[in-house]
């Protein structure tokens, strides 16, 4: 008994530990570019269950094909085309502007909204500046940094 | 160097002009002065008539004992110069008869003992003094020629001052309607730039020793040249004065100067007004000298 | 109270110049220096000021207005043979003269909106104008203006050029660059220029030497696209591919872009904007990069970009000078720019 | 009696501007002090010699000097005057505000000015991890983990309002950016912290934390010997061949190359530190 | 600002490529650095003394802290191949320089070689050896122009911040 509880504890520490990084992701020089490896932040649940395939990005909604803060992409996740919003990368940004330690995106629908009900992470300010756009996006997050 | 500072003191002093003294022009002025100079150059040299041979013990270091004949009232330490090596014709800036400071083209009367001096000797001081005095005589020689012709300038005697003052001084004294004329930023580089073309010409002083009526009919316009012509003879043990020749310019010094005016480098002037504990209104040129040598 | 001083002195001068006649008129052939005394006939042809004055007071003016006249004509008198040249006031569209100035390095500025801008300090260091070249000698069009900076050895110099320096009146220079002028611009040789020629809020533009690269490849030196890594590729990486049609031209266009030296040419950026003058050391912030390695010598003139000319209003001209009546604090900034000494931005 | 009330009010205040932390406490007896004070009609003498007493002893001790790294110049041929004038500047920008002591290591929170944020103003709290930059042009990186955040402050920036020092410390290494590849708890920090108080003079503490990292791979290859990380506990990720292996690296002879040194002469920490002395004391 | 290789070396801002790399050059520098301690007065190529002359004297500097000093020992011991030379060093060279700021050492050119190759060569040697000297200082004395002008305006300096600070 007392062994499975150890053992128990133990599996939950080893599936607590790897919520920050689930998985490798792409190298932090490189911009949200094609074949980027992104990790979903949101609630919904096509992000939050498991597949073994991690969600890539296959196309950049901008002109030079670099996403940014505030870009869309498109994702391949689960074997499914799901659009998503960039809010957060490993490149370094701007001075004075957060730089994330993993890839994230919120899974949105096509017309804007969120799929989700809640974000887990901080989000950047800045991504304030579009406001407009993406309202719902903002408003499920619950912190800012 | 910054603190090389020549100075050239102007005074106000206004000058209670006669209505007898006619004013001529400053040219004109200067070629009647060159004239005169000529005139008792000639007279002199034709006195020498037949040539004397004079012995010639040289001092300088190196050459200790060396005898050099030369002629007597013709030849000068410069022209002894000449007979050693192309190092001592180029680096003597003075020369010491029996002790005595000797300008380099004045002529030998006598047997004697010759010292060249040159700048970097073991002690300079009597050369440095020369030097300071010869910058002095540089910067009056341009203020002379750069005022226009409608206002009269007369130079006084330059005051010495020590070398380590870091300043050289010249003594004029302005047309009364220059009184509120205080010289500005441009007219002290236009006065540089003089001085620089002045230099570049290399011109050489010749010197002259004359008697006091020669120096009194060379400066017969000027009151305060004739006063300082009495002054040096009331000074002098030979009662003669030495004139010195420089382009037509003609002066008074109370020493010796060096050979050339080349040997002078960047000579600036600039204004700033010091006090050195005088108590006449006075304004300053600052400026820089260093020699070539 | 104002224009009854002046009247005054516009009446005493009359009377002077009145005076000053007739003592010519007496001596035309020897003109004494001081007003002689001796030749003023006491002239009573102004009765405004016996009838106005008393005589106590009309006394005194006459003694205290030939000392105003003369200090206000003597100020402004240049009794040396060397002229100043006249100064022109700026019109729209003449062209003044620039600097050559020494590149110190960048350092970071910000906008009172806290935006970061990176600029580039240029020290004006011992910049004089050395020569003047009249319309005809230049190239019939317009006159220029040689401008040199930063003092060198005099050594080492060819005594034609040492001649040029010397009729200046200003020691060699290590650069010396020709500025075309418009005529009313043109400047004395021998002024200095200082750095308060240019005033913040204007536009330049800098011309230099771009640092030498030696050989460079076609991808570094002109920024072709190279070919695929792989694919095939047989020793074909950063080559620059075909150079030319074949069949009917069958020949390699002219200015074709090879491979070769890189750099070590001049080039000019243009419209860099003037953030901050320093008037004490001389310094100039521009915005941006300006092309040549630090320490290097630059050229800096107002920008000939038709966008950025309104910026320029009213500058000094011809020039800024030292000795002027123009007082100027030690650092001139920028409207927007955020001064140091400030208290935080708070943005809203 | 109001002569009485004035010394001991103005003996608080100097108590209160030397003592800095401890102050709350003090000054609130002394307050309670000042009223009894003026309660009580009897005037005998108070002796506000006491806390006076206590000042002199902490204002005895040597504080300790710190001079700013982004004051030292760079060793390269950059004319000494740029320099001049970019410290200059600097100085301007300290008089208004206060950069506090702090070294890589310390945990810092830095509030900005932002325009998107609500309330206009961002609080940030993290360890800082490198401070680099020279002049006006000097940073510092705060990395906190939960999502792992770093901002690159710039130190002179004007939006910056205020840097507090909520711990002050120092690593076994002058640069944590290992701390990106370490595990999370190492760079966690309670954003709600209150600051630790510590003395003015003396030596800054130590902190000889060793830090557990996350598998391989890493950021950067932090065992190779270029660069001489302390701070990381190397046996729980990397077999010791693979440590040997990293040894292939090795320059050693690189610590012996006089020519490599970059000396800072303690003369030119002086002049820099009297120079923000003067300033701040204006 | 880019500098050619020479004045680049001239600046000490790269170092000349010795040996057979990074390792090889430090070795052979401190052969000759240790050849340099023993006898003070060493001949070799130029291009090997200009290198061992920044050594040599930032070891002096390293010595003038003394023997105690961790830094300076380890140093000395890493330079001085012969470790007999350590106590030479504390002992006899840094007290000779307790009273100079810099400039230990002095390097004189020398004919090419001409046994070997045509290998330009110099002599490196600490100054205040015993041996006779290689050649005389002169220096022009202080009654000179300049020399008087820069006193006079050294004292004037000095007369102003005294007033300055009064």
């Amino acid at each position: 008994m007392a062994l499975v509880r150890r053992v128990g504890v133990a599996l939950t520490q080893i599936l607590r530990l790897p919520q920050h990084c689930t998985f490798s992701v792409s190298a932090s020089a490189a911009a949200i570019q094609k074949m980027t490896r992104v990790r979903v932040v949101d609630n919904s649940t096509l992000g939050t269950t498991y597949h073994h395939r991690a969600p890539k990005v296959i196309h950049v909604y901008n002109k030079t094909g670099q996403g940014k803060v505030g870009d869309r992409v498109l994702l391949a996740i689960k074997g499914q085309k799901k659009k998503a919003l960039i809010v957060g990368h490993k490149m370094p940004g701007d001075r004075m502007a957060p730089r994330f330690d993993s890839n994230n995106v919120v899974l949105i629908e096509d017309n804007g909204n969120p799929t989700g009900t809640r974000i887990k992470v901080p989000i950047p300010t800045h991504l304030r500046k579009k406001e407009g756009e993406y309202s719902k996006v903002l408003a499920i997050a619950h912190r800012f940094v | 160097m910054m603190a090389f500072k020549s100075v050239c003191r102007v005074f106000y002093r206004r000058l209670v002009s006669s209505a007898a003294e006619a004013r001529i022009p400053a040219a004109e002025l200067r070629r009647l002065r060159s004239a005169v100079f000529s005139r008792e150059q000639e007279r002199q040299r034709a006195l020498v008539t037949r040539t004397e041979k004079i012995e010639v013990t040289m001092q300088c270091p190196g050459l200790q004992g060396s005898l050099l004949v030369m002629n007597k009232g013709v030849s000068t330490p410069h022209s002894c110069a000449r007979h050693l090596t192309e190092w001592h014709v180029d680096s003597s800036a003075l020369a010491l008869v029996d002790g005595e400071p000797w300008p380099m083209h004045r002529p030998l009367t006598q047997s004697c003992s010759l010292t060249l001096l040159t700048f970097k000797d073991q002690d300079p001081v009597l050369v440095n003094q020369a030097y300071w005095r010869s910058c002095a005589a540089l910067l009056g020689q341009v203020l002379e020629n750069a005022f226009k012709e409608e206002f009269t300038i007369e130079l006084l005697r330059s005051p010495e001052l020590p070398v380590t003052s870091g300043s050289f001084c010249c003594d004029l004294v302005l047309d009364p309607r220059l009184d509120a004329w205080t010289p500005s930023e441009e007219a002290l580089r236009s006065l540089t730039r003089d001085a620089q073309q002045l230099i570049h010409q290399n011109l050489p002083w010749e010197p002259l020793e004359v008697l006091p009526p020669v120096a009194l009919e060379a400066f017969t316009h000027s009151r305060c040249k004739q006063e300082e012509v009495e002054e040096m003879v009331a000074e002098s043990p030979s009662g003669t004065v030495t004139l010195y020749r420089c382009g037509d310019h003609v002066l008074l010094s109370g020493g010796p100067l060096w050979p050339e005016q080349g040997s002078l480098i960047a000579l600036a002037a600039t204004g700033s007004p010091r006090n050195l504990g005088e108590a006449e209104e006075e304004s300053r040129k600052a400026g820089g000298a260093t020699p070539s040598r | 109270m104002a224009a009854w001083g002046c009247r005054l002195l516009s009446r005493g001068e009359s009377l002077l110049r009145g005076a000053r006649f007739i003592v010519s008129r007496s001596a035309p052939t020897a003109e004494s220096s001081v007003i002689g005394v001796q030749f003023v006939r006491t002239i009573k042809s102004s009765t405004w000021w016996d009838e106005h004055l008393s005589e106590e007071n009309s006394s005194f003016l006459r003694e205290l207005i030939p000392e105003e006249y003369n200090s206000q004509t003597a100020s402004k008198l240049n009794p040396l043979k060397d002229e100043p040249w006249p100064r022109h006031q700026w019109e729209k569209g003449s062209s003044r003269v620039g600097l050559v100035a020494l590149k110190l390095g960048m350092m970071p500025i910000w906008t009172k909106s806290a935006e970061r801008q990176v600029v580039t300090m240029l020290q004006v260091l011992d910049c004089h104008v050395i020569k003047y070249l009249p319309k005809e000698e230049y190239d019939g069009r317009a006159p220029a203006l040689i401008v040199g900076g930063k003092n060198v050895s005099p050594f080492y110099r060819s005594e034609e050029d040492m001649e040029v320096f010397r009729n200046a009146g200003v020691p060699p220079k290590q650069k010396m660059t020709t500025f075309k002028v418009s005529d009313n611009a043109i400047l004395k040789p021998g002024t200095p220029l200082y750095a308060a020629h240019f005033r913040p809020g204007q536009y330049v533009d800098i011309t230099a030497r771009t640092i030498g690269k030696g050989f460079q490849g076609v991808m570094k030196k002109h920024g072709f696209k190279g070919q695929p890594a792989s694919h095939g590729q047989t020793k074909t990486h950063r080559r620059p591919g075909a150079s030319g049609p074949g069949g009917d031209p069958a020949k390699v266009w002219k200015g074709k872009k090879m491979p070769g030296r890189m750099g070590n040419v001049f080039s000019t950026t243009h419209g860099l904007k003037v953030w901050r003058v320093n008037t004490k050391h001389n310094v100039i912030y521009v915005s941006g990069s300006v092309p040549g390695h630090r320490n290097c010598l630059v050229k800096v003139r107002d920008t000939i970009l038709r966008k950025h000319l309104e910026a320029i209003q009213n500058p000094p001209f011809p020039t800024f000078f030292a000795d002027g009546d123009e007082e100027l604090p030690e650092d001139l900034y920028d409207e927007d720019l955020f001064q140091f000494g400030e208290p935080s931005v708070s943005l809203a | 009696m109001a002569a009485c009330a004035w010394s001991v009010s103005t003996a608080m205040c100097s108590l209160r501007a030397s003592q800095g932390k401890h102050n709350r406490f003090l000054s609130t007896s002394l307050l309670r002090l000042a009223s009894g004070a003026d309660s009580g009609q009897t005037p005998k003498f108070k002796p506000p010699t006491k806390p006076v007493i206590l000042d002199k002893s902490d204002t005895e001790i040597p504080v300790r000097r710190f001079v700013s790294p982004e004051f030292i110049p760079p060793r390269q041929r950059t004319n000494p005057l740029k320099f001049a004038l970019e410290r200059k500047d600097m100085l301007k920008r300290r008089t208004m505000l206060k950069i506090p002591e702090f070294y890589v290591g310390s945990i810092l929170a830095v509030t900005m000015s932002d325009p998107h944020a609500s309330e206009k103003t961002n609080r940030f709290v993290g360890i800082c991890i490198q401070r680099s930059g020279n002049g006006l042009g000097a940073t510092f990186i705060l990395i906190i983990d939960g999502q792992g955040v770093e901002i690159c402050y710039e130190l002179y920036n004007p939006r910056i309002q205020q840097v507090e020092v909520l711990k002050m410390e120092k690593r076994l290494d002058d640069n944590l950016l290992y701390l990106r590849d370490a595990l999370p708890e190492y760079s966690t920090v309670d954003v709600n912290m209150k600051p630790v108080p510590s003395s003015i003079s003396g030596e800054v503490h130590l902190n000889a934390l060793k830090v557990r990292m996350k598998p391989k791979p890493w950021s950067k290859c932090w065992e190779r010997p270029k660069y001489n990380v302390q701070g990381i506990r190397f046996d729980l990720r990397l077999s010791p061949e693979k440590m040997e292996e990293a040894q292939k690296w090795a320059q050693p002879w690189l610590e012996y190359d006089m020519l490599k040194e970059y000396v800072i002469l303690s003369s030119m920490e002086d002049i820099h530190w009297r120079e923000v002395q003067e300033e701040t004391c204006k | 600002m880019r500098l050619s290789l020479a004045t680049l070396i001239s600046h000490g801002r790269v170092a000349r490529r010795i040996g057979l790399g990074p390792k090889s050059r430090i070795d052979m520098l401190r052969n000759i650095l240790t050849g340099l301690v023993r006898f003070e007065r060493i001949e070799t190529t130029r291009g090997r003394a200009d290198e061992v002359q920044f050594y040599a004297e930032k070891l002096i500097d390293y010595a003038k802290k003394g023997d105690t000093d961790e830094k300076a020992m380890k140093m000395a011991t890493f330079w001085l191949t012969e470790k007999d030379l350590v106590p030479k060093l504390f002992k006899v060279l840094a007290p000779r320089y307790q009273d100079h700021q810099k400039a230990y050492t002095r390097m004189a050119r020398i004919p090419n070689r001409t046994n070997l190759d045509r290998a330009e060569m110099a002599v490196l040697e600490y100054k205040g050896h015993p041996f006779p000297p290689l050649f005389h200082p002169k220096r022009d004395n202080d009654l000179t122009l300049l020399n008087q002008l820069l006193k006079g305006y050294r004292e004037e300096r000095a007369r102003q911040t005294a007033a300055k600070s009064d």
